[in-house]
Protein backbone atom coordinates (compact mmCIF):
# COMPACT_ATOMS: atom_id res chain seq x y z
CA UNK A 1 0.00 0.00 0.00
CA UNK A 2 1.22 3.23 -0.98
CA UNK A 3 -0.38 6.69 1.01
CA UNK A 4 0.55 10.42 0.64
CA UNK A 5 -1.34 13.33 0.99
CA UNK A 6 1.10 16.23 0.03
CA UNK A 7 0.64 19.82 -1.71
CA UNK A 8 2.38 19.07 -5.24
CA UNK A 9 0.53 17.47 -8.26
CA UNK A 10 1.40 13.83 -8.76
CA UNK A 11 2.11 11.26 -11.87
CA UNK A 12 -0.70 8.97 -12.54
CA UNK A 13 1.05 6.76 -15.35
CA UNK A 14 3.88 6.20 -13.02
CA UNK A 15 1.55 6.18 -9.72
CA UNK A 16 -0.22 2.98 -11.73
CA UNK A 17 2.94 1.17 -12.59
CA UNK A 18 4.36 1.23 -9.51
CA UNK A 19 1.24 -0.84 -8.41
CA UNK A 20 1.98 -3.53 -10.62
CA UNK A 21 5.69 -3.10 -11.26
CA UNK A 22 7.44 -7.02 -11.01
CA UNK A 23 4.12 -8.02 -9.59
CA UNK A 24 2.59 -10.84 -12.68
CA UNK A 25 -0.06 -11.64 -9.72
CA UNK A 26 -1.35 -8.49 -11.01
CA UNK A 27 -4.41 -8.92 -13.46
CA UNK A 28 -6.00 -5.48 -13.66
CA UNK A 29 -5.50 -2.08 -12.19
CA UNK A 30 -8.80 -0.13 -11.22
CA UNK A 31 -7.77 4.16 -10.72
CA UNK A 32 -10.18 6.56 -9.88
CA UNK A 33 -8.85 10.61 -10.44
CA UNK A 34 -10.67 13.31 -8.83
CA UNK A 35 -10.24 16.29 -10.06
CA UNK A 36 -11.93 20.36 -9.70
CA UNK A 37 -14.26 20.93 -11.93
CA UNK A 38 -15.85 23.99 -13.13
CA UNK A 39 -18.82 24.74 -14.89
CA UNK A 40 -17.62 27.55 -17.07
CA UNK A 41 -20.69 29.47 -17.96
CA UNK A 42 -23.38 27.36 -16.36
CA UNK A 43 -25.20 28.97 -13.06
CA UNK A 44 -23.34 26.53 -10.91
CA UNK A 45 -19.98 28.00 -12.39
CA UNK A 46 -17.88 29.25 -9.22
CA UNK A 47 -15.19 30.83 -11.59
CA UNK A 48 -12.52 29.24 -9.96
CA UNK A 49 -10.07 27.54 -7.36
CA UNK A 50 -10.42 26.11 -4.09
CA UNK A 51 -8.31 25.38 -1.05
CA UNK A 52 -8.20 21.88 0.59
CA UNK A 53 -7.49 22.13 4.38
CA UNK A 54 -7.18 18.97 6.37
CA UNK A 55 -6.06 17.52 9.91
CA UNK A 56 -2.22 16.80 9.77
CA UNK A 57 -1.75 13.33 11.77
CA UNK A 58 -5.59 12.06 11.86
CA UNK A 59 -5.59 12.33 7.88
CA UNK A 60 -2.60 9.68 7.43
CA UNK A 61 -4.21 7.49 10.04
CA UNK A 62 -7.60 7.19 8.68
CA UNK A 63 -5.65 6.66 5.35
CA UNK A 64 -4.38 3.93 6.78
CA UNK A 65 -7.12 2.65 8.45
CA UNK A 66 -9.35 3.18 4.92
CA UNK A 67 -6.74 1.21 3.03
CA UNK A 68 -6.73 -1.77 5.49
CA UNK A 69 -10.08 -2.31 5.28
CA UNK A 70 -9.27 -2.51 1.69
CA UNK A 71 -6.95 -4.48 1.96
CA UNK A 72 -8.95 -6.77 4.60
CA UNK A 73 -12.22 -6.96 2.10
CA UNK A 74 -10.24 -7.48 -0.98
CA UNK A 75 -7.52 -9.95 -2.38
CA UNK A 76 -5.76 -6.97 -3.55
CA UNK A 77 -1.92 -7.14 -4.98
CA UNK A 78 -1.60 -3.71 -4.06
CA UNK A 79 -3.64 -0.31 -3.27
CA UNK A 80 -2.84 3.83 -3.47
CA UNK A 81 -4.27 6.46 -1.78
CA UNK A 82 -2.54 10.26 -2.99
CA UNK A 83 -4.84 13.21 -1.69
CA UNK A 84 -3.65 16.59 -2.57
CA UNK A 85 -4.13 19.65 -0.18
CA UNK A 86 -4.00 23.76 -0.57
CA UNK A 87 -4.93 26.09 -3.30
CA UNK A 88 -6.14 24.16 -7.04
CA UNK A 89 -7.49 25.46 -10.09
CA UNK A 90 -10.41 23.98 -12.23
CA UNK A 91 -8.44 20.95 -14.20
CA UNK A 92 -6.06 20.26 -11.38
CA UNK A 93 -5.97 16.70 -9.52
CA UNK A 94 -6.87 16.19 -5.97
CA UNK A 95 -6.82 12.54 -5.40
CA UNK A 96 -6.09 9.23 -7.19
CA UNK A 97 -7.16 5.99 -5.68
CA UNK A 98 -6.48 2.61 -7.30
CA UNK A 99 -6.16 -0.83 -6.71
CA UNK A 100 -4.58 -3.84 -7.98
CA UNK A 101 -5.39 -7.36 -7.88
CA UNK A 102 -5.93 -10.89 -9.66
CA UNK A 103 -9.09 -10.00 -10.92
CA UNK A 104 -11.36 -7.16 -12.35
CA UNK A 105 -13.99 -7.45 -9.70
CA UNK A 106 -12.27 -6.74 -7.15
CA UNK A 107 -10.07 -4.07 -8.09
CA UNK A 108 -12.90 -2.01 -8.90
CA UNK A 109 -14.91 -2.77 -5.69
CA UNK A 110 -11.73 -1.97 -3.77
CA UNK A 111 -10.87 0.89 -5.51
CA UNK A 112 -14.46 2.92 -5.74
CA UNK A 113 -14.38 1.67 -1.70
CA UNK A 114 -11.60 2.92 -1.40
CA UNK A 115 -12.65 6.58 -2.64
CA UNK A 116 -16.64 6.20 -0.96
CA UNK A 117 -14.83 5.91 2.56
CA UNK A 118 -12.34 8.35 1.76
CA UNK A 119 -15.27 10.97 0.85
CA UNK A 120 -16.83 10.80 4.06
CA UNK A 121 -13.91 9.55 6.74
CA UNK A 122 -10.33 11.60 5.75
CA UNK A 123 -10.68 14.80 7.38
CA UNK A 124 -10.51 17.07 4.19
CA UNK A 125 -12.25 20.49 3.75
CA UNK A 126 -13.38 22.23 0.30
CA UNK A 127 -12.91 25.90 0.59
CA UNK A 128 -14.42 27.43 -2.90
CA UNK A 129 -13.91 30.06 -4.58
CA UNK A 130 -16.45 32.15 -5.88
CA UNK A 131 -17.28 34.50 -8.53
CA UNK A 132 -17.94 37.77 -6.30
CA UNK A 133 -14.52 36.80 -4.62
CA UNK A 134 -15.73 35.03 -1.27
CA UNK A 135 -15.35 32.11 -0.44
CA UNK A 136 -17.71 28.91 0.57
CA UNK A 137 -16.69 26.01 2.45
CA UNK A 138 -18.56 23.09 0.24
CA UNK A 139 -21.08 21.36 2.26
CA UNK A 140 -21.20 17.34 2.53
CA UNK A 141 -23.46 16.09 0.39
CA UNK A 142 -26.03 12.73 1.22
CA UNK A 143 -25.06 11.20 -1.62
CA UNK A 144 -21.62 10.91 -0.39
CA UNK A 145 -22.46 9.39 2.73
CA UNK A 146 -24.89 6.89 0.97
CA UNK A 147 -22.09 6.00 -1.52
CA UNK A 148 -20.10 4.94 1.68
CA UNK A 149 -22.63 3.29 3.91
CA UNK A 150 -23.38 1.01 1.30
CA UNK A 151 -20.62 -0.67 2.00
CA UNK A 152 -21.88 -1.73 5.23
CA UNK A 153 -21.48 -1.85 8.53
CA UNK A 154 -18.28 0.05 10.32
CA UNK A 155 -19.65 2.69 7.70
CA UNK B 1 -6.00 19.16 26.38
CA UNK B 2 -5.22 20.42 23.03
CA UNK B 3 -8.39 21.85 20.69
CA UNK B 4 -7.96 21.64 17.18
CA UNK B 5 -10.72 24.08 15.14
CA UNK B 6 -11.32 22.95 11.08
CA UNK B 7 -12.45 24.68 8.28
CA UNK B 8 -15.74 27.11 9.15
CA UNK B 9 -15.36 26.28 13.34
CA UNK B 10 -11.73 27.37 12.52
CA UNK B 11 -12.46 30.63 10.85
CA UNK B 12 -15.66 31.97 13.07
CA UNK B 13 -13.95 30.87 16.58
CA UNK B 14 -10.95 32.81 14.73
CA UNK B 15 -8.54 30.24 16.19
CA UNK B 16 -7.11 26.87 14.91
CA UNK B 17 -5.46 25.62 17.89
CA UNK B 18 -5.42 26.16 21.11
CA UNK B 19 -4.56 24.47 24.33
CA UNK B 20 -7.03 24.84 27.47
CA UNK B 21 -6.91 23.77 31.24
CA UNK B 22 -10.69 22.56 31.57
CA UNK B 23 -12.65 22.66 34.89
CA UNK B 24 -13.34 19.30 36.74
CA UNK B 25 -16.74 19.40 35.37
CA UNK B 26 -15.12 18.73 32.06
CA UNK B 27 -15.63 14.93 31.55
CA UNK B 28 -16.58 14.15 28.40
CA UNK B 29 -17.44 16.04 24.31
CA UNK B 30 -20.53 16.92 25.96
CA UNK B 31 -19.34 18.71 29.16
CA UNK B 32 -16.25 20.57 26.50
CA UNK B 33 -18.47 21.85 24.36
CA UNK B 34 -20.71 23.28 26.98
CA UNK B 35 -17.44 25.14 28.54
CA UNK B 36 -16.51 25.75 25.65
CA UNK B 37 -19.22 27.42 24.59
CA UNK B 38 -19.33 29.85 27.69
CA UNK B 39 -16.13 31.05 26.31
CA UNK B 40 -17.70 34.25 24.14
CA UNK B 41 -19.87 33.91 21.52
CA UNK B 42 -17.75 33.11 18.98
CA UNK B 43 -17.52 29.71 20.49
CA UNK B 44 -21.67 29.87 21.27
CA UNK B 45 -22.30 30.08 17.72
CA UNK B 46 -19.74 28.13 16.14
CA UNK B 47 -20.46 25.20 18.21
CA UNK B 48 -24.33 26.16 18.79
CA UNK B 49 -25.35 22.99 16.95
CA UNK B 50 -24.05 20.03 17.31
CA UNK B 51 -25.55 18.17 14.30
CA UNK B 52 -23.25 20.63 12.41
CA UNK B 53 -20.25 19.69 13.88
CA UNK B 54 -17.69 16.51 14.00
CA UNK B 55 -15.73 15.81 16.73
CA UNK B 56 -12.03 13.79 17.00
CA UNK B 57 -10.65 12.18 20.24
CA UNK B 58 -6.96 12.07 20.23
CA UNK B 59 -7.12 11.38 16.28
CA UNK B 60 -10.37 8.76 16.22
CA UNK B 61 -13.58 10.11 15.80
CA UNK B 62 -15.53 10.47 19.23
CA UNK B 63 -19.30 11.86 19.84
CA UNK B 64 -20.83 13.57 22.24
CA UNK B 65 -20.58 10.63 24.82
CA UNK B 66 -16.82 9.80 24.44
CA UNK B 67 -14.90 10.76 27.82
CA UNK B 68 -11.76 12.89 28.32
CA UNK B 69 -9.08 12.74 30.89
CA UNK B 70 -8.05 15.70 30.18
CA UNK B 71 -4.68 15.12 28.32
CA UNK B 72 -6.16 14.70 24.90
CA UNK B 73 -6.07 15.90 21.38
CA UNK B 74 -9.55 17.55 20.30
CA UNK B 75 -10.77 18.82 16.87
CA UNK B 76 -14.35 19.76 15.79
CA UNK B 77 -14.55 20.49 12.25
CA UNK B 78 -17.56 20.17 9.58
CA UNK B 79 -18.31 17.08 7.87
CA UNK B 80 -15.62 16.05 5.64
CA UNK B 81 -15.78 17.18 1.50
CA UNK B 82 -12.24 15.55 0.47
CA UNK B 83 -11.74 13.64 -2.26
CA UNK C 1 -14.68 8.60 -27.11
CA UNK C 2 -11.59 7.23 -28.33
CA UNK C 3 -11.22 3.67 -30.07
CA UNK C 4 -7.61 2.40 -30.90
CA UNK C 5 -6.43 -1.69 -31.38
CA UNK C 6 -2.77 -1.40 -31.87
CA UNK C 7 0.32 -3.82 -31.54
CA UNK C 8 2.83 -1.12 -29.61
CA UNK C 9 1.95 -0.54 -25.80
CA UNK C 10 0.27 2.44 -24.63
CA UNK C 11 1.20 5.25 -21.90
CA UNK C 12 -1.42 5.02 -19.22
CA UNK C 13 -1.04 8.33 -17.84
CA UNK C 14 -1.07 10.29 -21.29
CA UNK C 15 -4.30 8.77 -22.46
CA UNK C 16 -6.01 9.49 -19.08
CA UNK C 17 -4.80 13.27 -18.94
CA UNK C 18 -5.98 13.58 -22.71
CA UNK C 19 -9.85 12.13 -22.01
CA UNK C 20 -9.86 15.50 -19.69
CA UNK C 21 -7.74 17.69 -20.93
CA UNK C 22 -9.01 21.37 -21.38
CA UNK C 23 -12.39 19.93 -20.09
CA UNK C 24 -13.20 21.35 -16.36
CA UNK C 25 -16.76 19.38 -16.53
CA UNK C 26 -14.74 16.39 -15.62
CA UNK C 27 -14.95 15.61 -11.51
CA UNK C 28 -13.85 11.80 -11.93
CA UNK C 29 -11.94 9.34 -14.39
CA UNK C 30 -11.95 5.78 -13.60
CA UNK C 31 -9.85 3.71 -15.63
CA UNK C 32 -9.09 -0.27 -15.95
CA UNK C 33 -5.49 -1.46 -17.03
CA UNK C 34 -5.42 -5.60 -18.00
CA UNK C 35 -2.28 -7.29 -17.46
CA UNK C 36 -1.02 -10.45 -18.87
CA UNK C 37 -0.70 -13.03 -15.31
CA UNK C 38 1.91 -15.12 -14.92
CA UNK C 39 1.66 -17.03 -11.15
CA UNK C 40 5.39 -17.84 -11.26
CA UNK C 41 5.91 -20.83 -9.05
CA UNK C 42 2.75 -21.92 -8.79
CA UNK C 43 0.44 -24.57 -10.13
CA UNK C 44 -1.18 -22.53 -12.71
CA UNK C 45 1.77 -21.22 -14.08
CA UNK C 46 1.98 -21.27 -17.43
CA UNK C 47 5.52 -19.58 -17.52
CA UNK C 48 5.04 -16.97 -20.10
CA UNK C 49 3.64 -15.17 -23.03
CA UNK C 50 0.39 -15.14 -24.71
CA UNK C 51 -0.54 -13.99 -28.35
CA UNK C 52 -3.71 -11.98 -28.49
CA UNK C 53 -5.73 -12.37 -32.05
CA UNK C 54 -8.32 -10.38 -32.92
CA UNK C 55 -11.22 -9.79 -35.95
CA UNK C 56 -9.55 -6.58 -37.90
CA UNK C 57 -12.45 -4.72 -38.64
CA UNK C 58 -15.03 -6.47 -37.10
CA UNK C 59 -13.34 -5.23 -33.37
CA UNK C 60 -13.45 -1.75 -33.98
CA UNK C 61 -16.84 -1.80 -35.43
CA UNK C 62 -18.22 -3.97 -32.03
CA UNK C 63 -15.70 -1.52 -29.60
CA UNK C 64 -17.75 1.72 -31.13
CA UNK C 65 -21.09 0.19 -29.96
CA UNK C 66 -20.02 -0.86 -26.92
CA UNK C 67 -18.49 2.56 -26.65
CA UNK C 68 -21.76 3.98 -28.23
CA UNK C 69 -23.98 2.09 -25.87
CA UNK C 70 -21.79 3.06 -22.17
CA UNK C 71 -22.23 6.81 -23.91
CA UNK C 72 -26.20 6.10 -24.12
CA UNK C 73 -26.34 4.99 -20.63
CA UNK C 74 -24.31 7.07 -18.33
CA UNK C 75 -23.57 10.96 -18.84
CA UNK C 76 -20.26 10.67 -20.12
CA UNK C 77 -17.65 13.58 -20.89
CA UNK C 78 -15.21 11.30 -22.33
CA UNK C 79 -14.59 7.64 -23.05
CA UNK C 80 -12.08 5.83 -24.14
CA UNK C 81 -10.91 2.04 -24.92
CA UNK C 82 -7.39 0.64 -26.59
CA UNK C 83 -6.78 -3.30 -26.64
CA UNK C 84 -3.49 -4.63 -28.21
CA UNK C 85 -2.96 -7.41 -29.94
CA UNK C 86 -0.31 -9.80 -30.97
CA UNK C 87 2.68 -11.61 -28.70
CA UNK C 88 2.41 -10.23 -25.04
CA UNK C 89 5.03 -11.12 -22.26
CA UNK C 90 3.18 -11.36 -18.25
CA UNK C 91 3.53 -7.66 -17.15
CA UNK C 92 2.04 -6.33 -20.38
CA UNK C 93 -0.37 -4.13 -20.56
CA UNK C 94 -3.19 -5.76 -22.67
CA UNK C 95 -6.37 -3.40 -22.80
CA UNK C 96 -6.71 0.10 -20.98
CA UNK C 97 -10.58 1.63 -20.70
CA UNK C 98 -11.38 5.05 -19.36
CA UNK C 99 -14.32 6.75 -18.51
CA UNK C 100 -14.50 10.75 -17.13
CA UNK C 101 -17.57 12.02 -15.90
CA UNK C 102 -19.03 14.88 -13.63
CA UNK C 103 -19.60 12.07 -10.94
CA UNK C 104 -17.36 9.39 -9.94
CA UNK C 105 -20.63 6.87 -9.88
CA UNK C 106 -21.01 7.67 -13.02
CA UNK C 107 -17.37 7.20 -14.42
CA UNK C 108 -16.97 3.68 -12.18
CA UNK C 109 -19.89 2.50 -13.59
CA UNK C 110 -19.30 2.92 -17.45
CA UNK C 111 -15.39 2.16 -17.03
CA UNK C 112 -16.91 -1.16 -15.82
CA UNK C 113 -19.45 -2.03 -18.15
CA UNK C 114 -16.49 -1.53 -21.21
CA UNK C 115 -14.62 -4.04 -19.67
CA UNK C 116 -16.78 -6.25 -18.95
CA UNK C 117 -18.83 -5.78 -22.48
CA UNK C 118 -15.70 -5.90 -24.08
CA UNK C 119 -14.30 -9.51 -22.64
CA UNK C 120 -17.67 -11.12 -24.11
CA UNK C 121 -18.26 -9.20 -27.37
CA UNK C 122 -15.49 -8.31 -28.96
CA UNK C 123 -13.27 -10.52 -31.40
CA UNK C 124 -10.17 -11.28 -29.48
CA UNK C 125 -8.64 -14.66 -28.83
CA UNK C 126 -5.90 -15.35 -25.98
CA UNK C 127 -3.41 -18.38 -27.27
CA UNK C 128 -1.31 -19.16 -23.85
CA UNK C 129 2.08 -20.46 -24.12
CA UNK C 130 2.37 -23.47 -21.59
CA UNK C 131 5.30 -24.56 -19.97
CA UNK C 132 6.05 -27.19 -22.08
CA UNK C 133 6.78 -25.33 -25.43
CA UNK C 134 2.89 -26.12 -26.49
CA UNK C 135 0.63 -23.41 -27.18
CA UNK C 136 -3.82 -23.59 -25.77
CA UNK C 137 -6.63 -21.13 -26.26
CA UNK C 138 -7.76 -20.16 -23.11
CA UNK C 139 -11.25 -20.80 -22.48
CA UNK C 140 -14.09 -18.08 -22.14
CA UNK C 141 -15.44 -17.80 -18.53
CA UNK C 142 -19.05 -18.03 -17.37
CA UNK C 143 -17.72 -15.59 -15.04
CA UNK C 144 -17.15 -12.98 -17.41
CA UNK C 145 -20.32 -14.07 -19.12
CA UNK C 146 -22.56 -13.51 -15.80
CA UNK C 147 -20.39 -9.79 -15.42
CA UNK C 148 -21.55 -8.74 -18.71
CA UNK C 149 -25.37 -9.99 -18.44
CA UNK C 150 -25.41 -7.95 -15.17
CA UNK C 151 -25.73 -4.88 -17.10
CA UNK C 152 -28.91 -6.23 -18.44
CA UNK C 153 -30.78 -6.77 -21.80
CA UNK C 154 -28.91 -6.57 -24.91
CA UNK C 155 -26.32 -8.17 -22.67
CA UNK D 1 -18.91 -15.67 -50.00
CA UNK D 2 -15.89 -14.75 -48.13
CA UNK D 3 -15.41 -17.14 -45.12
CA UNK D 4 -13.41 -16.57 -42.28
CA UNK D 5 -11.81 -18.61 -39.21
CA UNK D 6 -9.97 -17.66 -36.27
CA UNK D 7 -8.21 -19.05 -33.33
CA UNK D 8 -8.41 -22.89 -32.97
CA UNK D 9 -11.42 -23.48 -35.91
CA UNK D 10 -8.49 -21.66 -38.07
CA UNK D 11 -5.83 -23.74 -36.70
CA UNK D 12 -8.27 -27.21 -37.31
CA UNK D 13 -9.28 -26.18 -40.74
CA UNK D 14 -5.86 -25.17 -41.71
CA UNK D 15 -6.85 -22.10 -43.44
CA UNK D 16 -8.18 -18.43 -41.97
CA UNK D 17 -9.55 -17.08 -44.68
CA UNK D 18 -11.43 -18.67 -48.16
CA UNK D 19 -13.88 -17.20 -51.10
CA UNK D 20 -16.55 -20.19 -51.51
CA UNK D 21 -19.08 -20.22 -54.04
CA UNK D 22 -21.65 -21.86 -52.06
CA UNK D 23 -24.82 -24.50 -53.87
CA UNK D 24 -28.14 -23.00 -54.30
CA UNK D 25 -28.81 -24.84 -50.68
CA UNK D 26 -27.27 -22.67 -49.09
CA UNK D 27 -29.29 -19.99 -47.75
CA UNK D 28 -28.69 -19.73 -44.07
CA UNK D 29 -25.78 -20.10 -41.57
CA UNK D 30 -27.12 -23.50 -40.87
CA UNK D 31 -27.08 -24.63 -44.54
CA UNK D 32 -23.80 -23.32 -44.63
CA UNK D 33 -22.06 -25.05 -41.89
CA UNK D 34 -23.62 -28.43 -43.32
CA UNK D 35 -22.39 -27.44 -46.75
CA UNK D 36 -19.25 -26.64 -45.12
CA UNK D 37 -18.32 -30.08 -43.46
CA UNK D 38 -18.98 -31.78 -46.47
CA UNK D 39 -15.53 -30.47 -47.56
CA UNK D 40 -13.68 -32.74 -45.60
CA UNK D 41 -13.00 -34.25 -42.16
CA UNK D 42 -10.89 -31.09 -40.69
CA UNK D 43 -14.35 -28.66 -41.74
CA UNK D 44 -16.26 -31.63 -40.19
CA UNK D 45 -14.58 -31.56 -36.71
CA UNK D 46 -13.84 -28.32 -36.44
CA UNK D 47 -17.75 -27.52 -37.13
CA UNK D 48 -18.96 -30.29 -35.34
CA UNK D 49 -20.63 -28.82 -32.16
CA UNK D 50 -22.57 -25.88 -32.88
CA UNK D 51 -22.56 -25.23 -29.79
CA UNK D 52 -18.78 -24.47 -29.48
CA UNK D 53 -18.22 -21.80 -32.04
CA UNK D 54 -19.65 -17.87 -32.65
CA UNK D 55 -20.49 -16.85 -35.95
CA UNK D 56 -20.56 -12.82 -37.54
CA UNK D 57 -22.33 -11.75 -40.82
CA UNK D 58 -21.21 -9.23 -42.54
CA UNK D 59 -19.10 -8.52 -39.02
CA UNK D 60 -22.45 -8.42 -36.98
CA UNK D 61 -23.27 -11.72 -34.76
CA UNK D 62 -25.74 -14.19 -36.43
CA UNK D 63 -27.00 -17.69 -35.24
CA UNK D 64 -27.89 -20.42 -37.13
CA UNK D 65 -31.25 -18.57 -38.53
CA UNK D 66 -29.31 -16.22 -40.34
CA UNK D 67 -30.06 -15.69 -43.78
CA UNK D 68 -27.48 -15.57 -46.57
CA UNK D 69 -27.56 -14.03 -49.49
CA UNK D 70 -24.31 -14.96 -51.37
CA UNK D 71 -21.75 -11.95 -50.91
CA UNK D 72 -21.77 -11.97 -47.18
CA UNK D 73 -18.58 -12.04 -45.19
CA UNK D 74 -19.01 -14.76 -42.51
CA UNK D 75 -16.40 -15.51 -39.63
CA UNK D 76 -16.77 -18.51 -37.57
CA UNK D 77 -14.85 -18.21 -34.04
CA UNK D 78 -14.96 -19.75 -30.55
CA UNK D 79 -16.52 -17.26 -27.75
CA UNK D 80 -14.34 -14.26 -26.93
CA UNK D 81 -11.27 -14.44 -24.62
CA UNK D 82 -10.05 -10.51 -24.65
CA UNK D 83 -9.32 -7.86 -22.19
Amino acid sequence: MTIRVQQKDFDVGAELDALSAGNTNVGGVTSFTGLVRDIVGSSQSRGGAMTLEHYPGMTEKMLVEIDAEAQSRWPLEASLIIHRYGRLEPGDRIVLVAAASAHRAAAFEACEFLIDWLKTKAPFWKLEETADGEADWVEARDSDDRAAQRWNSNG
Amino acid sequence: MKILYFAWLRQRIGVGEEVIKAPEGVTDVRTLVEWLRQRGPKYTEALADIEAFRVAVNQEFGDMDTVLEGDEEIAFFPPMTGG
